[in-house]
């Protein structure tokens, strides 16, 4: 089996790589977002922090 | 059940976002005593009087009545108190006498239709009773609004800024009415941003600062 | 024993606990794909029927299961918080919502992409695929719910009625789409095979774990977003970020 | 001034929603009125075969029914609480399970009940049987009250949430998918010719079960929403 | 302090309108939710053969984008109404027919665009070919905005009143059926192997005939419903 | 167009239901004028100055601006006066800021943040300025639509129940405000339940019973 016969999945290419191109995604998505979510948060504690604002 | 059962606060704290409005809160309130909750736009007199209902869940704190704690959703507690909110909780289509009687039906009261009738015409609403409240003016329906508090038996109120739209007639009368209560043996606790005197009673007052 | 729980049921200690806890999810989810991935693609033979399309059952399968469970453990999380008012089964709730509404998804996603090489459409009206699709409704209701909802005390409360309504629904729901297919039409699929090979089974249940753990993982780190920003306003969290200079 | 008994108090809220109702007049005609426009939008959009839509009509029907007691929803609670009504139910020392299953069963005497009545004109302008015609009267019976029960907790939930009309669709018509499931099984298990008592017995379990739940349930997500 | 020109004003109207939707966020989704879960209600009532879903797809997409379209009408102009917003609107200096018209695009871009949107899903769904697809795409796109346009008449002339919501429905689905059995027609003309283009020019007329009066005579129906 | 336009009524009379609220009204308010409407709960008040906006149509009588009758929708008008009802015309959702920018654009005056910012925080609602409006209380979100009045260059105001729900603070500075805008050349009508002065000026009073 070759890499291209690989890649081509007798045909099936397109229905296969489709879903698990798509898995791949939604999973990167997912990391991404809650990594900004994260982001976001601590920045906000910051912001918080520093402006005093604390009562 | 004391027969003079009281309200007692102890410690109360509220927060609104991440803001602590009050805290540290300590009163009780028992019969013949009146308490005006003082403070300037926003700094919390809603929101403890909506505490003191129940409404809102304190963050620290408790409410007691009669020695229990308000937040076992007390039947007692509600038999005996009365709220009156920001909004009149009346409904546009039905007529002042339908609001008041069904309206006091919902709280577990009947009330008869000549009572009820008399407790309108009090609050100065003689020919306005059977007109849907939709076309009433703010005061008048301010008015029928207020009108529960003479069928109930309540024995605390808990007033929202009463006097709203009230013209000064109405602001006299609802002073009587809280003295007349008073003297019976109730009690209750207000804001306003108005003037308010009841004759031969001092009232306490609770600065939220 | 109790004190124990409750310790760690609070968001502060919890907070640090799952930040250890992290890292042993990732490293052997990935570790656990990539095998399963090797075996599915390069040790599974070729289906005599469905050639190589059948290779998509290996993410198939393991999205679809989590969908399901993951609504289940929700809801009960959901429940905990409800009725014991820990704050922490609130937040790990509304953690699992995005990732099981993600694998409903997947598993849509996927499924349709198998159906149309094998039954020449994208989607039927099937038993299986029609829970699934609602299954992916309530997900979205309870996230939209909570979404708006402003006060989070309120949101979790709330969102976790409708997954509790919503987890006795489920079972009624999957059943009697059962039964509304079956009463039209017998079940369109057929797996060719009607025993699988062994390497299939293997991929299929590596990779099923390797999903739990990942899911595991990114509710971990989800819920340490939420605690920060629900518990913002307390003195740990404030410290957290300045003394500790917490990593962004 | 007596207090209310339980019985009383149910009788008054229904008593109450329905003069509401009444003042507004056109609250009932509307939501009737839309249950017919859509069953009748169908045969325009998808062509007036006579086979297919006797075929679809059932369904079609349900599908109507579920969407016209949808759009009633919202109000259930939101108008109370707008206007401050819904705290002082709140604050009454009754029971507000009990004024919740009033409100419930008003909502359906206004919302589902028209329908059960008007559901035989439709039946005939999609050329149903008669069997088939009374089955889908039987079916609407049981299947409404619980479309009306599952709304409240919905409508309970989304209390005075923005958007809360489209939202409270979103979450209960997932949940209601067994009621159209069933209630569309009787009436197709009657038009080939089989009982449709099976799929009845079905709805008349779920009507109990929800009745015993619902108005607990609802009356809980109301005390969360109005925190 | 300057006054703004009359783009500067329909620009404002347009994102103002955005932002308290994108505030509210839940709303454009729900919509969108709304119309995916009426389209998916048909199969789950009609029964799942392929055949009959085919041949009613376009009927149901086009039932369901009505619906949707229509769920989100009352809230065109409610909001602002209760809150007083519209009586300052009316006192503006400026043109109330720019205003209208600035809320009938928000509208649009916030109920009509998501769905012609996600429509193709909810074709192949329904097994649709593609050409038909694209062709409901394209027969949305015209059709969609004609919805908002009179649906703001409808929703100016039932401002205020008791059961608004219903009745919006009521009054603007009649006037919106031609809009249906044209969106309908031109997906069928494509399913028969016949050409769509009468059908799209037919919806691209009432587009631009919309475009002209709907704003005009939703502003004066708003003036009537304020006094 | 005048420099100094006037508001004219010339025997006004205005209807609800089957009762006439007043009649034969005839008055005039010019430059540097304050005239208070008085009268009991229900007498017309709202529906006078409504009348006199233009929403309500009178049933008798004219109402005239610079010589014009308002009824022609006049965007002269319109341009120059600014009414605030019992409704505070505030967006929940947005922030005091946004709903300050927002509503001044609707009404055709593009406000700076910078003014904007300046004109909530004369109002009071500093560091309010960016949370949404639904979480404020009662009489912040009433300084939140009073603040429009700062922004605006209306000749006019037209104010019905300005004070509801100000603490003391803010009646003293809504009447200082009033105050400004009359020795700027501007004149305002209001009602009010409540006392207020504004100082160096003489309200005219217009009773209606
Ligand atoms: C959008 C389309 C699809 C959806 C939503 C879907 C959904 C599901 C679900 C929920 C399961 C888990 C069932 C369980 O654990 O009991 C499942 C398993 C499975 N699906 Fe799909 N599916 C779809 C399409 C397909 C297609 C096209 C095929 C193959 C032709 C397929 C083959 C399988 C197999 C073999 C299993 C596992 C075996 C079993 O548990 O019975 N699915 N699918
Ligand atoms: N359709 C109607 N039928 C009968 N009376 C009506 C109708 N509509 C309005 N009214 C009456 O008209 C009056 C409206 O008065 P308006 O709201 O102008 O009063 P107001 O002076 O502003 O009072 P307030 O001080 O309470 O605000 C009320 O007395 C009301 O009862
Ligand atoms: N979610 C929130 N985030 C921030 N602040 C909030 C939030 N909710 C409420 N608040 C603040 O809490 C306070 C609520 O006060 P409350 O309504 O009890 O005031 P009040 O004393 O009754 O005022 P008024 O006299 O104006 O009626 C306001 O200052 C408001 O800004
Ligand atoms: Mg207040
Ligand atoms: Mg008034």
């Amino acid at each position: 089996m070759t890499w291209s016969e690989f890649f081509a999945m007798n045909g099936y290419a397109l229905y296969v790589w489709g879903s698990y191109g798509v898995t791949l995604l939604v999973f990167l998505i997912e990391i991404i977002a809650v990594r900004h979510r994260r982001k976001l948060a601590v920045r906000q504690l910051r912001l918080m922090n520093e402006s005093g604002d604390a009562e | 059940m004391p027969s003079n059962p009281i309200l007692e606060v102890s410690d109360l704290a509220c927060e609104r976002g991440e803001q602590r409005l009050f805290e540290d809160l300590s009163f009780a309130i028992s019969s013949g005593e009146l308490i005006r909750v003082q403070g300037e736009n926003g700094k919390g007199k809603t929101t403890l009087l909506r505490t003191l209902c129940g409404f809102v869940q304190p963050v620290q704190g408790s409410v007691r009545w009669a020695g229990r704690d308000i937040h076992e959703w007390d039947d007692l507690f509600h038999s005996q108190m009365c709220y009156l909110g920001h909004a009149n909780a009346i409904k546009d289509e039905l007529s002042a006498l339908e609001n008041l009687q069904i309206g006091a039906g919902l709280t577990g009261v009947e009330v008869a239709e000549t009572v009820a009738l008399e407790a309108l015409r009090r609050m100065g609403l003689r020919r306005r009773e059977h007109l849907p409240v939709r076309v009433l003016s703010q005061g008048q329906r301010r008015r029928v609004a207020l009108s529960r508090l003479l069928v109930g038996e309540a024995k605390l109120w808990i007033l929202d800024e009463p006097l709203t739209a009230l013209d000064v007639g109405a602001v006299e009368l609802m002073q009587e009415l809280i003295g007349e209560h008073l003297s019976k043996g109730g009690m209750a606790i207000f804001t306003t941003h108005q003037l308010l005197q009841v004759a031969g009673v001092e009232i306490r007052h609770l600065v939220l600062a | 024993m109790a004190i124990n729980w409750f310790k760690y049921s609070a968001p502060s200690t919890f907070y640090g606990l799952a930040g250890k806890l992290i890292p042993f999810f990732v490293w052997p989810a990935v570790v656990l794909f990539g095998i399963g991935f090797y075996i599915g693609f390069f040790v599974a033979p070729t289906d005599a029927v469905q050639s190589e399309a059948y290779r998509i059952i290996f993410i198939h399968v393991p999205a679809s299961i989590l969908s399901m469970f993951i609504y289940l453990i929700m809801a009960g999380y959901a429940a905990l918080g409800l009725i014991f008012k820990t704050r922490l089964s609130a937040m790990m709730a509304s953690a699992l919502a995005p990732t099981g509404a993600l694998f409903a998804f997947i598993s849509l996603w996927t499924g349709a992409l198998w159906g149309k090489p094998m039954w020449g459409a994208w989607w039927v009206w099937d038993a299986r695929l029609t829970s699934e699709l609602i299954l992916l409704f309530l997900y979205l209701g309870f996230i939209a719910l909570q979404a708006s909802i402003e006060d989070p005390r309120r949101a979790d409360r709330a969102s976790a009625l409708l997954a509790i309504v919503g987890s006795v629904n489920v079972p009624i729901i999957y059943y009697s789409v059962q039964w509304w297919n079956t009463l039209h039409q017998g079940s369109t699929i057929k797996f060719s095979g009607t025993s699988m090979h062994i390497a299939m089974q293997q991929s299929m249940f590596i990779m099923l774990v390797a999903c739990w753990l990942y899911a595991i993982a990114i509710a971990l780190s989800r819920v340490r977003s939420i605690i920060l920003e629900r518990e913002s306003n307390t003195q740990w969290v404030r410290e957290l970020v300045e003394l500790k200079g917490e990593r962004v | 001034m007596n207090r209310l008994s339980l019985i009383d108090l149910l009788w008054l809220v229904i008593r109450r929603d329905m003069l509401l109702a009444m003042r507004r007049r056109a609250d009932v005609l509307t939501t009737l009125i839309f249950f017919v426009m859509v069953a009748s939008l169908f045969p325009l959009g998808v062509g007036p075969e006579a086979d297919m839509l006797r075929k679809m009509a059932g369904g079609v029907l349900w599908v109507a029914a579920l969407l016209a007691s949808m759009l009633s929803l919202p109000r259930m609670f939101s108008a109370d609480h707008v206007d401050g009504t819904l705290e002082q139910i709140m604050l009454a020392p009754q029971s507000l399970t009990v004024m919740v299953l009033g409100k419930i069963v008003a909502h359906w005497m206004l919302s589902g009940l028209p329908l059960v009545l008007i559901a035989p004109v439709l039946g005939l302008q999609f050329d149903m049987s008669a069997a088939a015609i009374w089955t889908l009267m039987l079916a609407l019976l049981l299947g409404t009250p619980v479309l009306s029960m599952i709304g409240a907790v919905g409508a309970a939930l989304t209390l005075g949430l923005r958007g809360g009309g489209v939202l409270v669709s979103l979450l209960v018509l997932p949940l209601t998918i067994p009621v159209l499931i069933f209630g569309t099984g009787a009436v197709e298990a009657v038009n080939s010719g089989l009982d449709a008592v099976s799929n009845l017995a079905l709805l008349g379990a779920f009507l109990l079960f929800a009745l015993v739940f619902s108005p607990f349930v609802a009356a809980q997500a109301l005390r969360i929403s109005m925190e």
